[in-house]
């Protein structure tokens, strides 16, 4: 596609004018709603919310590095099934756009009832610090200060998750449209760009300046990758040190209490109850017992390595590497490096990448007659 | 509701004089490697008795999960083994299971899970010897692995 | 024979003509030929021949008369009936050739007709004396052709021969021995 | 009495097989009888087929009803509700007429007690005798008591009588008395012999003393008679013929009136006169056949001598006494009994010296070479010429030995030696990683399947197996014991190259015992040999109600065998209809099992003891003991050889006594119980998918030596080890019996999870058939269907019926195609049970197997709604258009139908022509079109003989590659060729080429005989265009089969289910699903017909016990499973938005539990808890390990 246009910025409140651009969204007739992230009365951050009245995009926060939840979940209950409910308009987060594109390739949601908009992004705090960044209350002199760090640093004390500190993939160009934020000057204009016929088509009905490609997105973000790159190949290297056998790995894992909150985060985990959830996992007594005097003992809750090592199995190849995993577990326990590690190369090993295309099939489900002969000592 | 006999199951006997003997987890299909371990058995071929079959309809059907129980479950290797690609009662399932190896292969080796305790292979109907051969193979080679980590370790 | 060389037409006339020519008896003998090339391959005297057995059919077949009969292919069978044995077909191949000979001899040019007398000769002097005697043989060949050269050229082959022991000279013990052989085979030629 | 059976089908290989279960999943009784003692004929013997070049013969086994079928490889065996497998036996005599036959079938003993035999083996241990291998060709030597086939099930040993030295080791060391020789008989077993002859008559009772059979001599007739009148219980009388003749006869008649069973056997001295040549007195010889006509059994020539005539007649009193006669009443009878290959050694011709065989190592027919490169043949696969060892490295196939060779009176193509020369040659790379040169020397490679030419266009350009056009004439021995190979090569040129092993490609004869299986059946065999049929109706024999099925009738590789086994099982189905009107009204009540769902698991766990591999390598105590604490067991019981009838009967009765509601049997041979598990669950009301017999056989002796003398080797190692000493080794007993309790547990584990709710309801069927259609193929397989009292709608988007058949006039057989179609087209229309809609095409279509909705539109724009069963497409195909070589823009081009048209309606002259020119595969076997169109050559050579029947001297030249006549047509071919017409033979990259001079064809083109081009001037050119399908695209999409890259359809397997599709329900006949004949139509169509009845003769359909169910509340609806499922069973139902089985389509190959992530998808019978707990079982034996240190990786 390649069109690009440009959001004018008034005032310096970037915030304002993709305020602007959603009421623009919104004021188009084949819009329905706008999801976007919306500022917490409470503070602490933004949740999604679907906005339909342009009156309630005052608190819509696009920008805010705040990242409760992987909204690529919420957009699928919007959008699911043939029932025409409306085109959604999103705001999302690259990740929460490639969550997107795999939740639908799964059937959970449906790219013909959205309108992915995407922003560059520079990361996101944690839940446990998105409070403390004033940015996230509010404030606009942080946020920009946030912005034009490309969320390099720390702010107010706390710096971005690590899952958004290793993210090589900070853009998404697999929405329809992008919202261009690296290398610009948050106070002065943002970039859109479109990315696909549909958001070709929006960003010509939407009528907005043309821009042209001076280069300094593409440096700027160059720039970051590196950054995170690096930072993604220490995280990898330190993740497979400390898991390289099963008594480091359940040393890892040490914290985990079985309370399946990383899978009910995770925007891929799709399933409507874990199987480790279901009678599968209600073991007999007498199983217990056998497996206690077959071992000597064994630890209760009993299968925390088989749920991590089966949900890497389930799925990493579809892993976007949001972080949402850590965020939501209760004891810490680093459970977004262990995926993201695994999951670069489950996905390398198919040729895959989580959310890349929506033509592409899940690596599980599908197989060529001529592959992987190297298995049975290359026989096939 | 008649009472359930919940005696657990005992621990086996120890055998006189034993040095380590791995227990080795294969799941093969009802179709061609089942058949040719029966063959195997019929014919009276040697075969290693660290190997315990578990029929499946076919390798397809194998869950990444039932792997990984093995696995974390004490067994030193798995053994997954169907018809030839092409010969599959079931069209394809042996493709599938492939893909489900080769992605397993990529998450348990980097948890110290040698590569090597996860054995795919295409064994047909009538190559019995070559189950034997396999299955005989595979455990010697599991002999000098050693026992699995997960043997040692009170995790399931 | 190759690309560069113009191609044989098989014009409806070439075919026909061997129906007028008499060439149908033999052709019927080896209609069923698939070209397999057994009969070539297991011919003993093949080396020496100018076209293999295997074209002698398909010419013959063709209805290409000339080119069978200018050929020296059918005099250097020996009757060793190698062919006819191994044959897939079944087909009577050496009665084809013999057949090939006998039509050159009547009806071909002088040229086919010197070949044919050594032929003749040859089988006339085995008959006779029940194995070869080279002498007698190459006398009546020599007064056969009419040739007074002749002798002269093939002089000193004959006293290298005669050098090693290899010329039979005479002595009648088997004189008239193969006569009821040739006589056999006369019969079953005659029939159809 | 007698058994009553629908039909008897003779030969229980791949043929006989197709054809009974053919008929049996119609409910139809079968008894699939076979000479030999195992099961599935030639293919028990090859390992591989082309085109996949495995196996997937289990793909044969029922798709619905799947438990009333075996589950498991079908090359070990079958097991069917409605079939009785009689091994060993012939049929010796048919009466009676269709509809109510009684076949004689004479059961020969194998010596074997079946149900006391266990299959230790120990009897071949000591057999002394040796004897060739009929398994491996003759490649190894087997004992003379033997498993026939190694691999298949239910298997026991035979005795080979000729080959026995009664030593009686065998049955000395036979452990459960299973082996007979009748020795208890013997003393009773009375013989008179009849004889003046003094001498012998004091000779015989001394050469018999050590056999123990009480001989009474007998000077006279009368003093025999009596003897017999007497009373004594004579079981052989020997006649001999010296007597005066009238009285010999007398005493035979009267003999056989005082004992109508009576063996009378003949003496008939040896007349030495007779042996003169030219003598003619056959006098003797009448007399002979005049008195076995009257009765005697056979004759002996006398003067006998000791050494003969012992073991003569002990195998006599063996035979006597061991072989059963029974008797069945059957509707009708299929004659399955295959083909033998061709013997090279038996060749009278001599070519046996010729091609070396038998005189060279390397030279090695394709039988031999199929089992070197099996894994259970003499070299365990690998492949090594046998003598030396030399590994085959450069191999060289020989096409066509023993067939199209009218010196072997064989003017037949045996049609699958080309394909197994190339799967042959294929499998020789990938058995040595590609290291293997292959070679394949042929006169036509007959490449006639639809997708046969792709694979050897594969085999040649991928594999790089190479293909020489050419005859070698010359075999001789080689250097480092090779074989040398003579030829001469396209060009021309004389070849000579040495090979590791030269395969011959041998071909089909008919069976052995042929001659007197004709005579038994009643029926008629042709020139070659093999069952005569009609080429219009070739499932039919010449006799009424007696079919011929497989490669019986003709040579055919398996999917044509196939095929004609439908068509053979179509034709007896109807036959036993017409006579006995349609099936019961009644059907065979399905086992009624309890519902054991709100019940706790209660397991009764069997064991096998007494067996005599297990007792001295078991501490069965301390099984036992182990089996009592599992969870939920509640019975162990010892049964003492549960695979003997004594055995099994002690099960049943614990069994009953206990009520459980789970059994499972540890014993040996699992497959062995597959059938009891059913008898047993109609006695306990327990549904056998509840049941489960674990091998506990394997184990016994699995990686330790089990001997008595490895035992004693053991033990005495043990006791010179530190501190060893008696007692300090068992020679492995706890471990086997570690192990056996594990197998023992994993399986009670699965039993104990098992899911004893009932299966999904059946679905109930829509007993009509809709075949889209109205062409040959279409209308023969509405008759098929109609006729056996089905309702049919034949759908035709024509204005009538008849299709491309229509535009035939004759065939080249001699039949008369316009009037067999006429006739069709008005039993079509008459027949009271179709229904044809003309001008009609299908719009919509729904449904599953059983229970289709379809919609067709009319011409006029009526509408039909249809509800049917089953559905046959046969859409058909057409003559492919031709617009090259001037076709249709010269008048001198035509097409070989074009011709044959103008030759039938006198508008082509033959008389006023000077020369046809042919050109053949115009289009087909190119790019565009790359199969063999199957009609173009029989098409060419129907003109050419059309021809040349007119005008005798009109040359013909036919431009050809391969000439495909298969089978019987190879007849044709040679009678073209005798009729004079030439063919030249041209290869791809140099076609014959066409110029146009006068408006007349002017032929330039490679004589690759004589090396050079030649050039032909016809009158008329006739290009062979080949067929191509009619677009099914429509078609194809609304009933959810597929297509090939050709547009034919895709059929299932296109050799195991050749008239199949994937989707249930649905199957496919006639030119539509590939290039055919009219025969091949026939047959496909007829084949497909009783596919379809099959499903419209139930009244319900119920699925398998593993079937794939959805636990809809935790089912996401990712629809991760719809495309994993190879069968399309599943989908997403849109309007109540979740996802849903066809339990029909499902055949539990559990691909879609693999693929859900949480298990909202369950496969019966293999739920994870299930799974689990048998992982758990597995490994709950296994000791800590806490030894050795764990190793780095």
């Amino acid at each position: 596609m390649g069109s690009i246009a440009r959001i004018e910025v008034t005032n310096g409140n970037p915030v304002a004018a993709l305020q602007g651009f959603c009421a623009r969204l919104l004021a188009d007739g084949e819009i329905s709603a706008v999801l976007a992230p919306r500022l917490l009365p409470a503070g602490g951050g933004t949740m999604p919310a679907l906005v339909a009245d342009p009156e309630q995009l005052r608190d819509v926060a696009p920008l805010a590095p705040s990242f409760r939840l992987n909204a690529a979940r919420m957009l699928t209950r919007l959008t699911r099934g043939a029932d025409d409910g409306g085109l959604v308009a999103a705001l999302l987060r690259p990740c929460e756009v490639r969550a997107f594109i795999e939740l639908c390739k799964l059937n959970q949601g449906s790219l013909e009832n959205a309108l992915l908009i995407s922003l560059d992004c520079p990361g996101a705090f944690t839940n446990a610090d998105s409070g403390r960044f004033a940015g996230n209350r509010g404030d606009t002199a942080s946020l920009l200060g946030f912005l034009r760090a490309g969320g390099r640093g720390s702010f107010d004390g706390v710096e971005v998750a690590r899952a958004c500190r290793t993210c090589e993939h900070p853009t998404g160009a697999e929405a329809d449209l992008t919202i261009g934020l690296f290398g610009q000057d948050p106070e002065k204009g943002l970039l859109l760009m479109a990315n696909t016929p549909r958001g070709e088509g929006f960003m010509t009905r939407l009528d907005l300046p043309e821009a042209t490609d001076d280069g300094s997105r593409d440096k700027a973000l160059e720039e970051l990758l590196a950054e995170r790159r690096a930072a993604q190949e220490q995280m990898f290297a330190e993740t497979t040190a400390a898991t390289s056998d099963m008594t480091r790995l359940s040393q890892f894992l040490s914290a985990c209490v079985n309370c399946y909150n990383c899978r009910a985060a995770c925007p891929v985990c799709y399933c409507k109850e874990c199987v480790f959830l279901t009678d599968v996992f209600d073991h007999k007594p007498w199983q217990y017992l056998s497996w206690a005097r077959q071992r000597g003992a064994i630890k209760m809750p009993t299968d925390t390595v088989f749920f991590h090592l089966t949900r890497l199995a389930h799925m990493s190849t579809a892993c976007v590497g949001c972080g949402q995993c850590s965020n939501a577990c209760p004891n810490d326990v680093p459970v977004m490096e262990l995926f993201k590690t695994i999951a670069a190369s489950t996905q390398k090993a198919f040729e895959y990448e989580a959310g890349r295309d929506p033509g592409e099939a899940p690596p599980l489900s599908v197989f060529r007659e001529h592959e992987f002969a190297e298995l049975t000592g290359g026989v096939d | 509701m008649e009472e359930l006999n919940i005696a657990p199951q005992t621990q086996s006997e120890p055998v006189p004089g034993a040095a380590f003997e791995p227990a080795i987890v294969a799941f093969v299909c009802n179709w061609c490697t089942y058949t040719a371990a029966d063959l195997a058995g019929t014919s009276r071929m040697v075969q290693s008795p660290n190997v315990r079959l578990v029929r499946m309809m076919c390798t397809g059907m194998v869950d990444p999960k039932y792997i990984i129980k093995a696995l974390l479950g004490g067994a030193d290797a798995v053994l997954i083994s169907g018809c030839h690609p092409g010969d599959c009662h079931y069209i394809n399932g042996n493709y599938k299971a492939r893909r489900r190896v080769k992605l397993l292969m990529e998450i348990l080796p980097r948890f110290g899970i040698d590569g090597r305790r996860i054995k795919l292979t295409w064994v047909g109907a009538s190559e019995g010897n070559e189950f034997a051969a396999t299955v005989n193979r595979f455990a010697a080679e599991i002999k000098e692995l050693g026992p699995i980590d997960t043997r040692r370790l009170p995790l399931l | 024979m190759n690309k560069t060389k113009p191609p044989i037409s098989l014009t409806p006339a070439a075919h026909q003509r061997t129906l007028d020519g008499g060439l149908v008896a033999i052709q019927d003998l080896v209609r069923s030929c698939m070209q397999c090339g057994t009969c070539t391959a297991s011919c003993p005297n093949a080396f020496a021949m100018d076209l293999a057995p295997r074209q002698v059919w398909r010419l013959l077949l063709y209805g290409l008369t000339q080119e069978v009969l200018q050929s020296r292919t059918f005099w250097l069978c020996s009757a060793c009936y190698t062919c006819t044995l191994r044959c897939p077909r079944g087909l009577p191949l050496t009665a084809a050739m013999a057949a090939l000979k006998r039509l050159a001899a009547a009806e071909g040019d002088a040229v086919n007709r010197k070949k044919a007398l050594f032929y003749q000769e040859f089988m006339r002097n085995v008959e006779q004396n029940g194995r070869i005697q080279e002498m007698g043989f190459m006398c009546s060949y020599f007064l056969a052709m009419h040739n007074p050269m002749l002798p002269l050229e093939y002089t000193p082959l004959g006293l290298k021969l005669l050098g090693k022991g290899k010329l039979h000279l005479g002595g009648g013990a088997q004189r008239g021995r193969l006569g009821p052989l040739f006589a056999k085979v006369r019969s079953m030629e005659e029939r159809p | 009495m007698k058994k009553e059976y629908g039909a008897l089908v003779v030969g229980a290989g791949i043929g006989g097989i197709r054809a009974a279960l053919d008929l049996a999943e119609t409910g139809l009784k079968v008894a699939l009888i076979d000479a030999r003692p195992s099961l599935g004929g030639i293919l028990a013997q090859l390992d591989h087929q082309f085109p996949t070049d495995h196996c997937g013969m289990c793909k044969m086994l029922p798709l619905t009803q799947r438990d009333q079928s075996s589950q498991y490889c079908l090359r070990k065996g079958i097991f069917h509700k409605n079939i009785d497998i009689l091994l060993h036996t012939e049929l010796s005599g048919l009466e009676g007429d269709p509809g109510k036959f009684t076949a004689t079938l004479r059961r020969r003993s194998t010596f074997v007690d079946p149900t006391r035999c266990v299959s230790c083996g120990l009897c071949a241990e000591v057999c002394p005798a040796r004897a060739p291998s009929e398994f491996n060709a003759g490649l190894s030597q087997r004992t003379a008591v033997y498993l026939p086939v190694p691999h298949n099930i239910p298997n026991h040993y035979v005795v080979d009588l000729d080959n026995c030295q009664r030593c009686w080791r065998c049955f000395e060391a036979c452990p459960t008395k299973a082996i007979d020789f009748k020795f208890e008989q013997r003393k009773d077993f009375n013989i008179i012999v009849v004889t003046p002859d003094q001498q012998l008559s004091q000779d015989l009772p001394l050469w018999f003393t050590n056999e123990n059979f009480p001989l009474h001599p007998a000077a006279t007739g009368e003093e025999a008679l009596g003897l017999l009148a007497g009373g004594l219980d004579c079981g052989l009388m020997l006649l001999d013929l010296d007597l005066p003749q009238a009285e010999a006869e007398r005493t035979l008649r009267r003999a056989l009136e005082l004992r109508p069973n009576l063996a009378i056997v003949l003496l008939v001295s040896k007349n030495k006169d007779r042996d003169k040549v030219g003598d003619k007195d056959g006098g003797k010889d009448e007399a002979v056949a005049a008195l076995i006509k009257q009765g005697a059994r056979e004759a002996l020539p006398k003067p006998l001598k000791q050494a003969q005539a012992v073991p003569w007649l002990d195998k006599l009193f063996m035979r006597l006494v061991s072989d059963e006669t029974l008797s069945i009443e059957v509707g009708a009878v299929i004659l399955a009994a295959g083909f033998e290959c061709f013997n090279p050694a038996d060749n009278p011709a001599g070519s046996a010296d010729l091609l070396l065989y038998g005189g060279h190592p390397g030279v090695l027919t394709s039988l031999e070479f199929e089992r070197l490169a099996s894994p259970t043949g003499p070299s365990q696969g690998l492949l090594t010429r046998p003598g030396d060892g030399r590994p085959l490295r450069r191999i060289a196939w020989l096409q066509c030995v023993g067939s199209r060779d009218v010196k072997l009176k064989a003017d037949f193509c045996s049609s699958f030696c080309c394909m197994i020369s190339i799967k042959q040659a294929l499998l020789a790379k990938r058995r040595t990683g590609g290291q293997a040169e292959a070679t394949i020397f042929y006169m036509d490679m007959r490449t006639n399947g639809r997708d046969y030419q792709r694979y050897r266009d594969d085999a040649e350009n991928q594999a790089g197996v190479r293909f020489i056009p050419a005859r070698p004439h010359t075999i001789l021995p080689g250097p480092d014991g090779g074989v040398l190979v003579q030829y001469f090569d396209y060009a021309g040129e004389l070849r000579e190259e040495t090979f590791d092993a030269l395969v011959l490609a041998v071909g089909a004869r008919p069976p052995k015992s042929m001659e007197r299986l004709a005579l038994a059946a009643g029926i008629e065999v042709n020139e070659s040999g093999f069952c005569a049929t009609r080429y219009l109706a070739p499932n039919r024999t010449s006799r009424l109600g007696v079919f011929a099925a497989g490669a019986f009738g003709e040579p055919a590789d398996i999917r044509g065998s196939l095929i004609q086994a439908g068509a053979a099982a179509m034709g007896a189905s109807r036959m036993i209809r017409v006579y006995h009107g349609p099936r019961d009204e009644t059907p065979e009540a399905e086992p009624k099992y309890a519902d054991v769902s709100r019940q706790a698991p209660r397991v009764l766990v069997a064991l096998c003891t007494s067996c005599p591999t297990l007792e001295r390598n078991v501490n069965s105590a301390l099984l036992r003991q182990r089996m009592e604490v599992l969870p939920g067991v509640v019975t162990v019981v010892d049964v003492p050889r549960a695979c003997t009838r004594e055995g099994w009967d002690i099960l049943r009765h614990e069994a009953e006594a206990s009520a459980p509601n789970r059994v499972l049997i540890g014993a040996c041979l699992p497959y062995v119980h597959v059938p009891r598990l059913r008898e047993l669950g109609e006695v306990l009301e327990l549904n056998p998918a509840l049941m489960d017999v674990v091998d506990i056989h394997t184990a016994s002796f699995a990686g330790r030596d089990t001997s008595f003398a490895g035992h004693a080797a053991c033990l005495a190692s043990c006791s010179t080890k530190p501190g060893g000493g008696p007692g300090a080794c068992d020679c492995g007993e706890t471990a086997r019996t570690n192990e056996m309790g594990s197998l023992l547990a994993m399986a009670a584990a699965k039993l104990l999870g098992a899911d004893p709710s009932s299966l999904p309801q059946a679905t109930p069927v829509s007993p009509q058939a809709l075949v889209v259609g109205g062409g040959l193929a279409g209308m023969t397989a509405a008759m098929g269907i109609a006729d056996q009292g089905f309702k049919v709608v034949l759908v035709e988007e024509a204005e009538h019926l008849g299709g491309l058949a229509l535009n035939l006039r004759t065939t080249l057989e001699g039949n008369d195609p316009v009037r067999f179609m006429e006739d069709l087209v008005e039993q079509v229309e008459k027949n009271p049970n179709i229904r044809v809609l003309k001008d009609s095409r299908v719009v919509l279509s729904r449904g599953k197997a059983g229970r289709f909705v379809t919609v067709v539109a009319t011409g006029e724009g009526v509408a039909h709604t249809l509800h049917h069963g089953a559905t046959i497409l046969a859409t058909g195909g057409r003559e492919a258009k031709v617009y090259e070589y001037g076709n249709r823009v010269h008048k001198c081009v035509l097409t070989q139908l074009e011709l044959e048209q103008r030759l039938a309606a006198g508008t082509v002259d033959a008389s006023s022509l000077s020369g046809v020119a042919m050109i053949q595969c115009w289009r087909s076997r190119g790019e565009s079109r790359n199969y063999c169109s199957r009609v173009c050559c029989q098409g060419a050579l129907k003109n050419i003989l059309m021809l040349k029947k007119r005008n005798p001297g009109l040359p013909v030249y036919v431009f050809y590659r391969d000439i495909m006549t298969t089978g019987f047509s190879e007849r044709f071919y040679t009678e073209a060729r005798r009729s004079g017409a030439i063919f030249i033979r041209y290869t791809p990259d140099d076609r014959p080429r066409v110029e146009f001079e006068d408006d007349k064809p002017v032929i330039t083109a490679l004589d690759p005989v004589l090396g050079g081009q030649i050039e032909i001037r016809p009158d008329l050119l006739v290009l062979s265009s080949g067929v191509e399908p009619n677009d099914a695209s429509e078609i194809a999409d609304l009933f959810g089969v597929g297509l090939t890259e050709d547009g034919f359809f895709q059929e299932a397997e296109s050799k195991w289910r050749p008239v199949d599709f994937l989707k249930h329900g649905v199957f496919a006949c006639g030119l539509g699903l590939g290039p055919a004949t009219m025969r091949e139509s026939l047959l496909q169509a007829k084949a497909a017909a009783q596919r379809a009845v099959r499903i419209l003769s139930e009244k319900q359909l119920s699925c398998g016990n593993v079937v794939a169910e959805i636990r809809q509340t935790l089912c996401s609806r990712c629809g991760r499973c719809i495309p994993v499922c190879p069968y399309g069973a599943r989908s997403l139902d849109l309007d109540k938005d979740r996802i849903v089985v066809d339990e029909l389509l499902c055949q539990g190959c559990g691909s879609c539990m693999a693929a859900c992530p949480n298990s909202a998808t369950v496969l019966r019978g293999f739920h994870d808890e299930q799974v689990m707990a048998v992982i758990d079982a597995a490994l709950a034996g296994q000791p800590r390990a806490e030894a050795r240190p764990q190793t780095a990786g």
